[in-house]
């Protein structure tokens, strides 16, 4: 039994990337198996792009920058061992984490073993508090998705509101938030659907929302379950308007629901017309992705992207790779991330990062800036 | 509204049939029960999106090719797995979960994102006094009526039909009648990787195609024989239809977070109650 | 029997000298697979001496988990008085689900156990007043026993070896006893054990509470392992693996057990960097198994010491 | 000692016993012979619990124990053995034997996983049982060996051994001699001598009339699930009726 563990501890070893001494190594913890793989993916594209253009540019003060992968099958307690083998390979910091559930459980370990951690792929409000040291998150959390869809309510004057959410963290916290920014308006929901991440018949819940006639339908989950949606309520004759956060502002969504997502608003981390760098980061990105077997998906890849171009090479630039100046350059960060509004953005005391969102329309294959939400 | 449910909780209930079938035409004649048919399931819509995506072929055809294949493919793999299988139920069983896993992550490879199925069903929606559903519902319900008159129809005049049923009555009495009983069970696994890829094919246009879309449907198609009766075809087809429109109702009425809750309190109920199905027959043990 | 004691102390060895130089990355595939082998042997006394497969053990697991989970983070109470109660909680809930279907015939049982897995899952995933349902259990603290804070891979891999002995020890002895004979009896011929005295119905039940009782066991060390539950963790799948390894370990052989989750745990973490490969490789794994070697591991190895 | 009172039973409406009645005193070996497919296997398998019978009831010294399940028949004295010799394969001859041997005994599965005194004590007394049970068999020296690789003639022994573990009151023995070679018939027929000797009541079905004539006080004659004929041997060799069931008579229907 003993040779068993023996070999398979060499074999890591030798998998673990050909990274000569002096470069920077940065770990990525993401899905590339399991239910989460395309999102995985995304990120890890956004990743190697602002790579590729780092080192090809002389790297950080000579140094190369080398990805060190590693793979949690979209499952929290194989995460965790992900998680403990990118901090074994003594990488210098860890850029990634997507699914909340994975990331609450492996971030415990990136605390405990002083490893700088920057969450791109997790809304969770839960997973910033006060006692975060060593993990940072650049995506606005739930309540920020919440807060700003209750304002895009008020502001598009939707008075008879539905909700239907998935029963995941996710959906349940989006819901919970929600519903008290549409107290504070004195409004109402009519109708509150739940459903499981893996139903494919909403024809229960939809018929429900139909007797209610909202003029508004917030869908509170992510693909391929609220494309569905849409498409089995426009079949059922519900023409509301549909709204929701970042699980809508995935290109896939006009792939899987072409006609029912026609004008459906989603506030996102990223959008093509904000600025000018955000168009040619994107062409550069479509350009570059064009064959891989992962489609680019822009909205995707950007949070990754930005988390290694604009916050984590300045701080290695500025401090080098000794990871209790890191984390306090990290801290201390502030700038303006491409794709949204234009904001001073920077990490509040529990490492979240205070950024605005960008608010969005699906208007035929594309997402268009909603008018008069993005001042 | 209550037309809208039934109709809805009618065509899961016919797919639950449909796939319920594969899970009793097996356990007929060999008295194992192949975990994998939900994977079989999925495995039919992906092989529908590829004929009808890349052939464009029409509805009939496709169903046709997609159940030749199927057929084909279940016949080989009894042969080359499940004839090794047979050892005892436990190893059968793990062996059929195994069998699962595999297809399932091997279709996550070449398709890990879930796509849309083309409307070959005929697009657009009908009305019926209230109720709005895709025109795929009735070619559901056509096809499974069709598929469920077929298999009468064989299992009651075909010599094929004859011979199959003599191997689930008794293997050793039907080899000694002559009946190529290999042969036998292997149309048996071919004839339920038919029915489940038919209809893995009819349920494309309503959900979108992913690797995990047989998962569920597995698990409610097998609760589904059990109720009607895992050793009688008509018995499965009534309890697949019975779960959906229950299952239809118990969302709207009830709620959709235990909806899933009632197929499996179900089959747990159904299995001290009366293990052999509402309609099956006792299996009496000798001792 | 000397070979085989001489091989189990020399693992015991081997395991311990690996907790002091093995990296805390491959400490943490070790505890993992410490603690799945505490349930796989609970779930062996059902595949291997009782004849019966069960696919509900992850569901009792997680039951596992969540006693211990709950108990440390809604009351006062200290947290190794969750140890029992995660056993007698798992032990009971898997004793009153499975005791009615145990009595049918193996096909039977394992259709039941589906069905409780599912039940389970959908509770621990909506009972959210008392679950937490889908926010999960967070904030469960480092597990100290007796003033020695097990918050470092290392320290946690110790507490998951003595477990783990201690869950092979003590099923070794349950397979001795009495019982463990009698259970034998009745997975050989059920029937002929009623007509030569043996409780039939009792002996099952009690292998479906000892089966839960490990399940509980090796819950509550996962809950203080990860220090977060969510359903998602007590899935059917979790229960398949923990079949693959009982039964891929083989018929009557507690080690041959212990050896697949060493070989499929290491196996799934080996194959980690194939991506989607891993989990077909991991399938493929299963059936030809199944296929080649349905009695099990040690029914193919030529070890003398198997009785 | 048994008293049998008019049991039917039928399976699907196949009548196997259609109002069977007989008793059997303390002390006697009463034989049970009749064609394939009398019902003598089932009635055995009526009396000890295996099924409970439509109608008619079962008394054991002097209490009913119809409808008692097979556990509770045999703590009220009853063993049994089986026509298709129902081993434990997978188990060693003494632990076939240990089985029953341990049943009374104290101390349950804690006792033995605590190793309690008092446990171990009920081991070494059920070990010492089953010794001498093989012992009584000439097994002894098989103790070790897998049930599984037994030849049939011992087979047939270590069933017996596996019932007399249960210091039975009543034997039922289904066919012991089936299947043996001549001088196994005779040791066997020695070795019901020597059960019987032990005080045990024996109720014989078998087919080898040598052994039947030799061992049996009295006989019971089934056919088609009914008494035909009750007495002893020499009465029942010479009754029409047997003969007639046994060379099969014209049927009358």
């Amino acid at each position: 039994m003993m040779h068993r563990l023996a070999m398979l501890a060499g074999a890591l070893m030798l998998l673990a990337g050909t990274a000569s001494a002096q470069d920077i190594r940065l770990g990525t913890v993401i899905p590339l198996s399991g239910g989460g793989a395309s999102y995985g993916a995304s990120i890890q594209q956004g990743l190697d792009m602002a790579l590729r253009e780092i080192n090809a540019a002389g790297g950080i003060n000579g140094r190369k920058i080398t990805l060190d992968v590693a793979d949690d099958a979209s499952d929290p307690a194989q995460s965790v061992i992900a998680l403990q083998r990118l901090v074994n390979d003594n990488d210098d910091l860890v850029i990634g984490g997507w699914g909340s559930s994975q990331v609450l459980a492996n971030m415990a370990v990136a605390e405990r073993a002083g490893m700088p951690y920057i969450v791109v792929g997790a809304s969770n409000p839960r997973i910033t508090t006060s006692a975060n040291k060593w993990t940072f998150r650049t995506l606005t959390n739930d309540n920020g998705h919440a807060a700003r869809l209750a304002e895009v309510v008020s502001l598009l004057h939707f008075k008879k509101i539905a909700i239907i959410y998935d029963t995941n963290d996710y959906g349940v916290g989006l819901r919970d938030i929600f519903t008290a920014g549409l107290a504070k308006q004195g409004i109402k929901a009519v109708d509150v659907e739940s459903y499981q991440t893996s139903d494919k018949d909403f024809t229960a819940q939809l018929t429900h929302i139909a007797a209610a006639e909202p003029d508004a339908v917030m869908l509170f989950g992510t693909l391929p379950a609220i494309a569905a949606i849409m498409n089995q309520a426009r079949d059922q004759g519900i023409d509301a308007r549909f709204l929701g956060a970042a699980g809508l502002s995935n290109e896939a969504v006009m792939k899987l629901a072409p006609q029912a997502a026609q004008h459906a608003i989603a506030t996102a981390y990223f959008h093509v017309d904000t600025d000018a760098t955000a168009k040619e980061w994107a062409a550069r990105y479509q350009q570059a992705f064009a064959q891989a077997n992962q489609a680019p998906r822009p909205s995707q890849a950007a949070p990754a992207y930005e988390a290694l171009k604009l916050m984590a090479a300045p701080c290695l630039a500025q401090v080098g790779t000794d990871k209790d100046k890191l984390r306090l350059c990290l801290k201390a960060w502030h700038g303006t991330l491409f794709g949204l509004p234009p904001a001073e953005a920077h990490f509040d005391d529990t490492n979240q990062l205070l950024a605005p969102l960008v608010v969005e329309e699906v208007v035929g294959t594309e997402f268009k800036l909603l008018p008069g939400a993005n001042q | 509204m209550l037309a809208q449910l039934l109709v809805g909780g009618l065509g899961t209930g016919c797919i639950y049939a449909l796939v319920g079938l594969g899970f009793t035409l097996v356990y007929r004649t060999m008295r194992m029960v192949n975990f994998a048919q939900g994977q079989v399931f999925m495995a039919g819509t992906f092989l529908g999106l590829f004929g009808a995506q890349q052939f464009g072929l029409p509805a009939l055809p496709l169903l046709l090719l997609v159940a030749v294949i199927s057929f084909a493919v279940g016949m080989l793999l009894e042969r080359v797995v499940f004839r090794r299988l047979y050892a005892s139920h436990e190893v059968f069983v793990v062996g059929a979960i195994g069998l699962g896993v595999m297809i399932e992550n091997g279709f996550r490879i070449v398709y890990p994102e879930p796509l849309p199925f083309p409307k070959i069903f005929g697009a657009g929606v009908y009305h019926l006094h209230g109720a709005v559903f895709q025109k795929t519902y009735l070619w559901i319900l056509i096809v499974t009526l069709v598929l469920v008159a077929a298999l009468h129809v064989m299992f009651a005049y075909t010599r094929t039909g004859r011979a199959l049923r003599a191997v689930a009555s008794d293997g050793e009495i039907a080899a000694t009648m002559g009946v190529n009983v290999q042969r036998a069970i292997g149309a048996t696994f071919g004839l339920s990787f038919a029915i489940a890829a038919v209809a893995g094919v009819l349920i494309g246009p309503l959900y979108f195609v992913s690797p995990d879309l047989g998962d569920m449907v597995g698990l409610k198609a097998f609760s589904a024989a059990v109720l009607g009766g895992i050793n009688s075809v008509v018995g499965t087809i009534l309890g697949g239809l019975a779960l959906g429109l229950m299952e239809a109702l118990a969302a709207f009425y009830i709620s959709t977070d235990y909806k899933d809750l009632l197929a499996f309190a179900i089959l747990v109920l159904m299995l001290l109650v009366r293990p052999q199905g509402l309609l099956g027959r006792v299996v009496p043990v000798k001792v | 029997m000397r070979a085989g004691l001489a091989v189990g102390i020399a693992s015991v060895i081997a395991l311990c000298i690996l907790g002091l130089f093995a990296s805390d990355y491959l400490l943490e595939i070790a505890t993992l697979v410490l603690i799945e082998s505490i349930a796989v042997v609970g779930l062996g006394f059902l595949t291997g001496f009782a004849g019966r497969i069960s696919l509900a053990q992850g569901a009792l697991y997680g039951v596992g988990a969540y006693a211990a989970a709950l108990l440390v983070t809604r009351t006062g109470l200290p947290p190794l008085v969750g140890l029992p109660v995660a056993i007698v909680a798992a032990s009971v809930i898997g004793t009153v689900l499975g005791t009615p279907a145990i009595r049918l015939s193996g096909l039977y049982f394992v259709m039941s156990t589906i069905g409780i897995q599912q039940i389970l899952w959908i509770l621990l995933m909506h009972w959210s007043s008392l679950t937490g349902g889908p926010q999960g259990v967070r904030g469960i603290p480092a597990l100290s026993v007796g003033g020695f804070v097990l918050d470092t891979p290392a320290r946690f891999y110790v507490a998951a070896l003595i477990g783990a002995v201690a869950s092979y020890l003590l099923a070794r002895r349950v397979i001795a006893s009495r019982f463990g004979l009698f259970l034998r009896a009745v997975s050989d011929d059920e029937l002929a054990s009623a007509t030569a005295g043996v409780a039939v119905l009792r002996a099952k039940a009690t292998a479906l509470a000892l089966s839960g009782g490990w399940a509980g066991a090796a819950g509550f060390l996962h809950a203080y392992y990860l220090r977060y539950v969510h359903p998602d963790m007590f899935t059917l799948d979790l229960s398949v693996v923990f079949l693959t390894m009982a039964m891929f370990g083989g018929y009557r052989s507690l080690e041959g057990m212990l050896l697949a989750t060493v070989i499929l745990g290491g196996a799934s973490e080996y194959l980690r960097p194939f991506g989607q490969f891993r989990l077909v490789a991991y399938g493929g794994l299963l059936v030809l198994s199944m296929m080649f070697f349905p009695r099990g591991l040690l029914a193919v190895l030529p070890i003398r010491w198997r009785r | 000692m048994l008293d049998v009172g008019s049991v039917q039973l039928s399976f699907r409406g196949v009548r196997a016993l259609g109002g069977v009645s007989l008793v059997l005193h303390e002390g006697e070996v009463l034989g049970i012979i009749g064609p394939n497919g009398s019902g003598k296997s089932t009635l055995f398998n009526v009396v000890t619990g295996i099924y409970t019978p439509d109608g008619g009831t079962v008394r054991f010294r002097g209490q009913a124990i119809t409808g008692l399940d097979p556990r509770a028949v045999v703590g009220r004295g009853i063993a049994r053995t089986y026509q298709n010799k129902r081993l434990f394969p997978s188990l060693s001859v003494l632990e076939n034997v240990l089985v029953p041997a341990l049943r009374r005994e104290r101390g349950g599965l804690l006792g033995d996983m605590l190793g309690l005194p008092l446990a171990r004590a009920g081991w070494r007394a059920a070990r010492a049982r089953a010794a001498e049970c093989l012992e009584f068999v000439g097994l002894a020296a098989m103790a070790a060996v897998g049930a599984g690789s037994l030849a049939y003639g011992q087979q047939n022994r270590l069933e017996l051994a596996r019932a007399l573990a249960l210091e039975p009151k009543l034997l039922l023995l289904d066919e012991p001699a089936a299947g043996l070679t001549q001088d196994e018939r005779t040791e066997m027929r020695g070795l019901i001598e020597r059960i019987h000797a032990r005080g045990v009541s024996i109720a014989l079905v078998e087919h080898d009339m040598r052994v039947v004539m030799g061992l049996c006080s009295r006989i019971v004659v089934l056919d088609h699930g009914e008494v035909i004929a009750v007495g002893a041997p020499a009465e029942i060799a010479r009754d029409p009726a047997v003969i007639a069931a046994y060379l099969g008579a014209p049927e009358d229907g």
